[in-house]
């Protein structure tokens, strides 16, 4: 299945997500420069990597959402294609409005490198069906911008259309304020758009997929997303538009 | 030649970290601070035909790029340079 | 005022000034005097340390690039080679923490792209006082977050380092930053302006003001004046370096590049003259070509500048379109200032007119060497601490626990976990071990990496304090599975004025070369860092030694934490 | 109570790397922005003796806390709260 990777000039994390594609699943991949455009048909599936596209100097991700590689991106996601973005790419994500809400610093001001236990919220999506309902799986993070905020109709919402993909939670899965690593509200650390074809999300898959790493929970992601592409699985349930 | 002063502040409800750690140290420090909001300044030289037609970019400016409306709002000055 | 007197007044020596009249057989002119100034400083020329500095072991078959350049390199095998390199900002850092840290990261980074390497790992060597002072935490939570910011915005992860507390810093802090990348032979290249009519061309950030005679700050010691004759401060600007760094690896893959070699302290100065120096060769430049930042900059600001985030490349004539389209992918600007000449001269125009015109090897590489006599510091032989007298306390936990939450001793959790150490995805063994693994993607190997010193036993006793150095950073490799490799040195010392700390740096120096050559691990790149000091105190001799080794198969890499009950526990060593 | 703007600016000369970020994105969105610069609004409210104590609380702020003295400038306004 194919995948774009694309390259903001401040990308970071794109040589590890085409990394994760191309030779952990053995999968076709492709780097898409910020320049270019592309046709929602060239690519079955869209990768927004982490980094900080513009510097982030303005806000994390506001000036990424006005390249001409996103232009393309907002028509492959209204085409149905799979749009994941991780850390740096959910907040362009949610700039672009391809999401809803938006990034706050971290509370404490500080940027986190360390990993969390995630609860999955719903594995009725194209990106995590390979997981149990309930599920705690660990991945780290690496963001300095990760407390996401949305007013509260936003938020009941997200629940109600079950969006929110992962909670940061502790081990055994307890949704809890000490959990919480920036200060997201509700402890959001991943959400869906309302088609489910679009997920953002702070913590990295992408680094903790091999053995080598110690830790390959964040596999399964990408395996879910081959098993969809693939038809090997249907989505949909949660809907109750 | 325009000069804009834009003043970006958190909506009203929206938590401010940064406003509340420097609220903590000016107290620790022994100033009364009730409340603390930080913002950001941007100050932008522009070309533009007339006073009118400088306030209406800056406005584009802020709507498009400079604040985020799910967060912030923004005010504005603008003055024409004299020469 | 005469020349000489201002010469004075730049810090050159009455030696110094005559060599440079005789040099040029005349007078130098303003720009040229503000040229040698920061190129004879002790930060450019090592003019105190280099013949010690000759002492080291440098040569093994899988050196590729001892010192001398931007940066050392080792082979590793699998026609891969691993470029390391440690650098100081300790005292741009004790005056703006933030910044200070964070240029320090930028311009460590700038040496290893400069070798045309990958960067691919960071390392943080810090020292302060004692926490307990409210100025230390500043300086602590600025310099942890300038390098957080720089590095992981530039997407290089910071696997490890140290931080150490002592009031001996707490003055003048230590921050000292280690970058290692990785590179395949046939891409090497180096600083070298080869090739009579290539064109100079000047890439990256515009030239602004910044840190005008930092070279020269940087070798005085910190007083009361330092604040108001501080340079501008530097800004450092990570998403330019990342831009720069992206086009610099794209363009070195071209073989029309003949030299590149970053700008850091004393500019264009020192890029010209090095470069040129390097080759045999000379250059002239036109500074009215220089991109600005400012209005209004003379020759001399454009020459001293040590605005951040510029490279100076050196193509083939003919070549200046290509390299402008491909900096033009990453919105980065490449102006053609002059050319490679045949005369030796660092030649320097403005708008045609002749401004300065010196021999680039006297400005590299002619300033005097200074021969100083070390004296053997007195405290040294007034140490009569009988461990027989000491008393067994009472309560052993609780001494435990004192010591366990002592900051030396504590976690450093609080400052690598704001350093992103997983992003490039190669972190196996993550920082809170001996040393961080990475693998090395496309084969089996993983190199280790680790920087140790421990400055207290440096001043106890610099001989063995050096040695010591050096064999706990070998066994902080070892642990993790590596064999050592090679090592990149930071020396960081008071006033080498001072005899005593002469005499501190000579010994570190002999007991460093001695463990060296006895473990058989070259020392292949290093940096020193002199007028460590304030009015009240001089630092702990502190001769930082990074350190990297090679594991064969990185899957058999080891940890330090106990793996499961049962298991048997030995040991080793007297 | 009284309510303090301060507008803290880098000093002439100082790289704004954040300036040129934005002046780059508003040329690429057609504006034609000659120069920018980003700086921080720190909003404060305070309890003070007089309209001159509040004054001087803020200078007293913003030199020991709110602007870094080796990169920033400050400048700032004081209204009394109107009850
Ligand atoms: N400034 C720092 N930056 C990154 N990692 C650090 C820093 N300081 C300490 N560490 C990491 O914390 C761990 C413990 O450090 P340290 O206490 O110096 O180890 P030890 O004394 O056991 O060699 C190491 O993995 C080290 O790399």
């Amino acid at each position: 299945m194919r995948c774009a990777v694309i390259v903001f000039p401040g990308s970071n994390c794109d040589v590890d997500c085409f990394h994760v594609w191309k030779d952990v699943l053995g999968q076709p991949t492709e780097y898409v420069f910020h320049k270019e455009k592309f046709s929602p048909e060239d690519f079955d599936f869209i990768i927004l990597p982490g980094g900080f596209s513009y510097g982030d100097y303005l806000r994390a991700g506001a000036i990424a959402r006005f390249s001409p590689a996103m232009e393309s991106v907002y028509k492959a996601a209204e085409k149905g294609k799979l749009i994941l973005g991780i850390c740096n790419g959910f907040q362009i994500l949610l700039e672009a409005g391809l999401l809803p809400g938006a990034m706050m610093k971290n509370r404490d001001l500080k940027f986190h490198c360390h990993d969390v236990y995630l609860k999955v919220g719903t594995t009725d999506s194209p990106f995590t069906n390979m997981y149990l309902p309930g599920e705690v799986v660990k991945m780290p993070i690496a963001h300095g911008e990760g407390n996401y905020y949305a007013d509260a109709y936003t938020i009941e919402r997200l629940k109600r259309e079950e969006r929110i993909v992962f909670y940061y939670s502790d081990e055994k899965g307890n949704i809890t304020d000490k959990a919480n690593p920036n200060g997201s509200l509700e402890n959001i650390a991943g959400i869906l758009n309302e088609e489910r074809n679009v997920l953002g999300m702070m913590p990295h898959p992408e680094r903790c997929a091999e053995e080598i790493l110690g830790n390959t929970d964040g596999k399964r992601l990408f395996l879910s997303i081959l098993e969809y592409l693939e038809g090997r699985v249907k989505i949909g349930k949660s809907r109750r538009s | 030649m325009f000069n804009a002063k834009i003043c970006i502040r958190f909506k009203n409800g929206v938590l401010d970290p940064q406003g509340a750690a420097i609220k903590g140290a000016l107290n620790h420090l022994g100033f009364e601070a009730e409340d603390v909001r930080v913002g950001k300044l941007i100050e932008v030289r522009l070309k533009a035909e007339s006073f009118d037609d400088a306030k209406a970019k800056v406005r584009m400016m802020c709507e498009k790029l400079l604040a985020n409306p799910v967060l912030e709002d923004f005010s504005f000055e603008v003055v024409e340079e004299s020469i | 005022m005469g020349k000489a007197e201002e010469a004075k007044k730049l810090g050159l020596t009455d030696e110094e000034y005559n060599l440079i009249v005789q040099t040029l057989g005349r007078e130098p002119n303003d720009v040229e005097l503000g040229m040698y100034s920061v190129m004879w400083s002790e930060h450019c020329s090592y003019k105190n340390s280099k013949p010690l500095l000759k002492r080291f072991p440098t040569k093994a078959p899988h050196v590729l690039q001892g010192p001398g350049e931007n940066a050392g390199i080792v082979d590793i095998g699998d026609n891969l080679a691993v470029v390391l390199k440690i650098e100081s900002h300790n005292h741009p850092s004790a005056v703006e923490p933030y910044q200070g840290a964070a240029t320090g990261v930028g311009g460590i980074i700038r040496d290893i792209f400069a070798m045309g390497a990958r960067p691919i790992a960071l390392l943080d060597s810090l020292r302060f006082g004692e926490l307990d002072h409210p100025r230390v935490k500043y300086l602590l939570s600025g310099v942890v977050s300038g390098i957080a910011d720089y590095g992981n915005c530039m997407g290089i992860p910071t696997v490890g380092g140290e931080t150490y507390f002592n009031d001996a810093y707490k003055d003048n802090p230590l921050v000292n930053a280690l970058c290692v990348g990785i590179i395949r032979h046939e891409d090497i290249v180096r600083g070298k302006a080869q090739g009579l009519g290539n064109s100079v061309m000047l890439v990256g950030a515009a030239t602004g003001r910044d840190g005008i005679h930092g070279a020269s700050f940087a070798s005085e010691e910190l007083s009361e004046e330092s604040e108001s004759k501080r340079p501008s401060v530097q800004v450092g600007d990570p998403f330019m370096e990342k831009l720069l760094l992206e086009a610099c690896l794209e363009l070195l893959k071209e073989k029309w590049v003949v030299g590149i070699q970053d700008l850091g302290a004393a500019g264009l100065t020192s890029a010209c003259s090095e470069t040129a120096a390097r080759a045999g060769t000379g250059i002239e430049l036109d500074v009215a070509l220089v991109p600005r930042r400012e209005e209004g900059m003379t020759p001399y600001e454009v020459m001293l500048s040590e605005s951040q985030e510029r490279m100076l490349i050196i193509v083939e004539k003919g070549h200046e379109e290509d390299v402008k389209r491909i900096f033009g992918k990453w919105d980065l600007y490449a102006v053609k200032i002059g050319e490679v000449t045949g005369d030796g001269m660092l030649r320097v125009l403005e708008n045609g007119k002749i401004v300065a015109e010196v021999p680039a090897k006297s400005l590299a590489e002619g300033a005097p060497v200074i021969k100083r006599e070390g004296k053997r510091p007195a405290y040294m032989d007034v140490q009569d601490l009988d461990y027989s007298k000491i008393e067994i306390p009472e309560n052993l936990s609780e001494v435990l626990l004192r010591l366990l939450a002592s900051p030396n001793i504590a976690s450093k959790a609080w400052v690598y976990q704001q350093y992103d150490h997983t992003v490039r995805t190669d972190t196996v063994v993550t920082p809170g071990c001996d040393a961080a693994v990475l693998r090395i993607k496309g084969t089996k190997k993983g190199i280790a990496l680790t920087t140790d010193c421990n400055g207290l036993y440096c001043y106890l006793d610099p001989y063995e304090g050096g040695k010591q150095a050096v064999a706990e950073a070998a066994r902080n490799l070892v642990v993790t599975g590596a064999k050592p490799l090679a090592i990149t040195d930071c020396l960081n010392f008071g006033s080498p004025e001072n005899p005593e700390v002469y005499y501190q740096f000579e010994k570190c120096i002999d007991g460093i070369s001695e463990a060296a050559r006895i473990l058989e691990i070259p020392v292949v790149s290093g940096n020193v860092s002199f007028y460590n000091e304030s009015s009240s105190r001089v630092i702990f001799p502190t001769p930082v030694i990074g350190m990297v080794g090679l594991l064969e198969d990185v899957t058999k890499h080891c940890t330090m934490a106990f793996k499961n009950p049962g298991d048997i526990v030995v040991l080793l060593g007297e």
